[in-house]
């Protein structure tokens, strides 16, 4: 399968009378934008903020970001089973407005994490402080549950970032990458030397908020399986996941999976790289075995050298990591875990609830309960009110200047266990 | 200016090397050996104001002397710092260097580093304690030691934050620290693998606990002549829990006197132990600890004697956070009472 | 810790009711006992039946500790 | 068996399912279950089932054998490393919770535990 991404940079953003891509900006009707949003009637009230690199704002509790992208070949559509039909994705030419992103941000439950600041200290944690980002604060009517509120903020997300994408449809891109994953068969025949990798992708579907989504399909209702990697670029693997916001893999984190543009860099060179196998994170133990054996057999049956693991999420998930490396380890194929720790405030406890021998190769992405400052922001974008109790009342100290005293794993995505950060700890 | 005071051994004093070791600590003003590379590379942000020198042989044969003795003469430059070694792989020397700084750490409350090879003995008894810096294994290194251990020796005189182990130098304490690498995890991890493959060496980011194992001692030749002591970690402890031992990952142990002791009861012993039930262990702590069959033992001569003391900690099972450093401590003990054997019962 | 006692020279039998945590502990002599609340008793038994329990678990352990031992040895009987 | 300190949870399937109910915090409820284990009940449930972490709310629910068996060394396992994870969050800020987080949190707790139940 074969895939042409094709990148349309975008170094800023600005509110227009008319939608449009133009040298490198990105222009965006506000009022189009509010109104699409509010097709649908779970949203009483709905509005767009612009955040860029580099601004004094913070914007919280922010709940997924999504890149724009859109299908100019191929089969499909971006987001198949969520938005699209579900059709077979990857293959084709996709475009993407590299450095723009969507940000949905929501008080869903009493919890609240996932601070993004576009400046300061705070902004090096975060991916999303480099990106201009169309932010979207969407009041729900006061009758909705929980999961009609997440479903509903997680859809307005597609719908406006698929809004944005279309709009690099008939744009020549400014670099073309190209991503191919031969049959087996050919693969075999094509690198006969290099060692044969795999790549064992965790999803943490636990329930309420807790959720992954492949073509539609809740993940923890599926057996492990495979995917073609260009699948994922192309939007089959959504977040549907508001919990644990330093280390949860947004939407925009899996399409962009770092571990699988990496491998795809070596491809051919000094590895072969041969898929991607997707396995979920379930509370109940019987499916973590279940699960974690699908992989091995799975990681067996390709006939791998070694794969990578990547987890998703705090606490049980260590569970699966370690039971995947295991199980695979005890087959004779080599693992590289991604992960990262809670070693506590002091950093000397015991990082992950769970631990063995064979799972010798680890990668950290840092200890997620490290105290940090973050200096008060001019603006805030999000849900005001609630931020106050957000930073106050669970994971840090809210302070007067408006300052923040917090553990890392309050901002969204500084932890993240595909390795998409260069942040790890010794 | 920031005030360094230097410790060395007899070698590197030039004194000396074996047939000196056995001096006793003395002071001298100023630069001593490798003191000179250390001013150096500080330039005028630090000076050294003393060296003390003490030989290997003396230090470690008269360790609470020494350490007494050395602690006053630092004391006296009310310095800003305490530098020990390096000490490569020098056994003894690192030792010295392990106990002196952290003596002075404690007592004093300055801040000290010294430097060591990994696998010198002093490096994992003390790593835990006192920042010491990876070196090679030959004074050759002596540069190379110097370049790691001078700016954080400023870091460290200035209390300013100490970065993480691999960017700063020191051998891991356990004090997991943030940083960041020069490339993305994901980039990382693809080459951990490729080395990994190709059985290349590499070094996992997180270190899994240890999972050591130590060879089976011989077989007790005579059971019916042995000593035998009783140690558990089910929290067995007298009434009252006079030495208030934690429930849970306890940092200390108990030691306690059965001598004359022919049961546990539910009058006199308890468990501390926050990690099971305590009901059917308070109610008759010999399920736990069995004092009174081993009593019945000792008369009936199927075992030599009762060890007088038993050692109680409280500890989960699989914990991976070790009792290590005081069941080390007790073992020793228990090896110097002349005890043949240990049952250890856990919960 | 049972590791410690072992390093310093000493035999030594670890009692303990979970045989998987004795051996990723490092014992090399174990003997199984009761439960974990109670490894040498059963307070569903009379006392003297407890101590009979007692007396049979550590006579197996005074046996492991007079036994060469090699690899991790469990004893179950 | 469910041991759960939530009051939604006990409500819902204290007809059905056998439930019990410890009036007490998310430790408590991790003790109970540990004690439970140790006489030979199993863990069904990871006891950290959701990613919502101990600073955060109050509420847990633990699924586990009703039957009795062999000491399951895997389940003892998993909740001793879940009391220390536990132990680990600072949980002064639990006191900010209003009864609408409450509810929220109760809610979680509940679809989590659903999520088990459902297979």
């Amino acid at each position: 399968m074969k895939l042409e991404l094709g990148y349309i940079f975008i170094k800023d953003i600005q509110f227009s009378d008319v939608s449009k891509v133009e040298n490198g900006t990105l222009y965006v009707n506000k009022e189009e934008v509010k109104a699409l949003i509010l097709e649908d009637q779970n949203f009483k009230k709905a509005d767009v903020e612009l955040a860029k690199p580099g601004e004094s704002v913070r914007i919280m509790p922010v709940k997924d970001v999504i890149e724009p992208r859109v299908k100019v070949e191929g089969p499909g559509g971006i987001f198949p089973g969520m938005i699209n039909k579900v059709e077979t994705v990857g293959s084709g030419k996709t475009n993407v407005l590299k450095g723009a992103a969507v940000l949905t941000t929501g008080k869903i439950v009493g919890f609240q994490e996932g601070i993004i600041d576009m400046t300061g200290p705070g902004a090096d944690y975060t991916p999303f402080s480099k990106l201009n980002n169309l932010v979207l604060v969407c009041e729900p009517i006061d009758s909705l549950k929980q999961h009609e509120h997440e479903k509903a903020l997680r859809f307005a997300g597609y719908k406006v970032a698929l809004y944005l994408g279309a709009l690099a449809k008939n744009l020549t891109p400014d670099e073309v990458e190209v991503f191919e994953t031969p049959t087996l068969v050919e693969g075999l025949k094509m690198y006969p030397g290099l060692p044969r990798v795999a790549y064992v992708f965790m999803l943490q579907s636990q329930g309420l908020l807790h959720d992954t989504y492949v073509y539609g399909v809740d993940a923890k209702q599926s057996l492990t399986t495979m995917i073609y990697p260009t699948e994922v670029m192309d939007g089959a693997i959504v977040s549907g996941n508001c919990v644990s916001a330093c280390d949860k893999n947004t939407t925009y984190h899996h399409l962009n999976n770092p571990i699988i543009h990496d491998l795809f860099a070596e491809h051919g060179k000094t590895l072969n790289f041969v898929g991607v196998i997707i396995t979920n994170e379930n509370v109940y133990l019987a499916d973590k075995e279940r699960s974690s054996y699908w992989s091995a057999k799975l990681v067996e049956f390709l006939g791998v050298d070694g794969v990578i693991v990547s987890e998703e999420g705090f606490g049980n998930p260590d569970t699966d990591l370690i039971m995947n490396c295991k199980k695979i380890e005890a087959k004779g194929i080599k693992t590289v875990l991604v992960t990262d720790e809670y070693a506590g405030r002091d950093g000397t406890s015991q990082s992950l609830a769970d631990a063995d021998a064979s799972a010798n190769a680890v990668v950290s992405a840092g200890n997620a309960n490290e105290v940090i400052e973050l200096p008060p922001m001019e603006k805030l974008i999000g849900h005001v009110k609630v931020a106050d109790v957000i930073a106050g009342g669970f994971d840090g100290s809210l302070h007067k200047d408006g300052s923040i005293t917090a553990e890392l794993q309050v901002i969204t995505g500084a932890t993240n266990e595909m390795g998409f950060n260069k942040l790890s700890a010794r | 200016m920031m005030k360094i005071v230097h410790y060395i051994n007899q070698f590197f004093a030039n004194v000396g090397g074996e047939e000196m070791a056995h001096i006793p600590a003395e002071v001298r003003e100023g630069i001593v050996g490798p003191g000179l590379a250390f001013q150096q590379a500080f330039k005028d942000e630090a000076e050294i104001v003393a060296t003390i020198v003490c030989g290997d042989s003396y230090f470690n044969e008269n360790m609470d002397e020494a350490k007494k003795t050395i602690i006053e003469m630092v004391k006296k430059y009310n310095p800003d710092l305490f530098i020990a070694g390096p000490a490569f792989n020098a056994g003894r020397y690192g030792v010295a260097c392990g106990t002196i700084a952290k003596a002075v750490k404690d007592e004093l409350n300055i801040p000290v580093l010294t430097g060591m090879y990994v696998e010198n003995p002093g490096a994992d008894m003390f790593k835990n304690n006192i920042y010491i810096v990876s070196t090679k294994n030959s004074a050759a290194g002596m540069r190379d030691a110097v370049k790691k251990m001078a700016p954080l020796a400023l870091k460290l005189g200035k209390g300013e934050k100490i970065g993480a182990s691999s960017e700063e130098g020191y051998i891991p304490n356990g004090v997991r620290v943030n940083f960041y690498e020069k490339e993305r995890g994901s980039k990382r991890a693809v080459k951990m693998l490729l080395a990994k493959l190709s059985g290349k060496e590499f070094q996992t980011e997180f270190p899994m606990p240890d999972f050591d194992r130590v060879t089976a001692n011989p077989a007790v030749k005579d059971i019916t002549k042995a000593k035998i002591a009783l140690v558990t970690s089910g929290g067995i402890v007298p009434k009252g829990n006079p030495d208030h031992i934690e429930s849970s990952s306890a940092s200390k142990y108990g030691k306690y006197d059965i001598d004359g002791v022919t049961d546990l009861t539910e009058e006199t012993y308890e468990t501390a132990h926050g990690g099971y039930d305590p009901v059917y262990a308070n109610q008759d702590p010999d399920r736990v600890l069995p004092v009174d069959i081993m009593r019945e033992f000792e008369k009936e001569g199927k075992i030599g004697s009762l060890h007088r003391y038993f050692y109680t900690t409280v500890g989960n099972g699989t914990a991976v956070k070790s009792a290590k450093a005081f069941a080390e401590k007790y073992a020793k003990e228990l090896k110097a009472d002349g005890v043949d054997a240990v049952i250890l019962t856990s919960t | 810790m049972v590791k410690e006692i072992e390093r310093a020279g000493i035999p030594v039998v670890h009692m303990c009711t979970i045989v998987p945590i004795s051996l990723t502990v490092g014992a090399n002599r174990i003997v199984p006992t009761i439960a974990i609340p109670h490894p040498l008793g059963n307070p569903s038994l009379s006392l003297e039946e407890e101590r009979d329990i007692r007396r049979k678990l550590l006579t197996r352990a005074l046996k492991a500790l007079e036994t060469e031992v090699t690899e991790q040895t469990v004893f179950e009987k | 068996m469910i041991i759960t300190n939530n009051d939604w949870v006990f409500n819902k399937y204290k007809n059905s399912l056998n439930v019990v109910y410890i009036d007490g915090t998310f430790k408590d409820v991790l003790i109970a279950v540990r004690d439970k284990l140790h006489m030979g009940h199993e863990l069904l449930t990871h006891p950290l089932g959701s990613s919502v972490k101990p600073s955060e709310t109050p509420y847990k629910s633990i699924m586990i054998t009703d039957n009795k068996n062999n000491i399951n060394f895997n389940s003892i396992y998993m909740i001793e490393n879940a009391i220390i994870t536990y132990d680990k969050f600072n949980k002064d800020k639990l006191k900010f919770i209003n009864e609408k987080i409450a509810e929220d949190l109760k809610l979680i707790d509940l679809t989590v535990l659903e999520s088990a139940l459902n297979i």
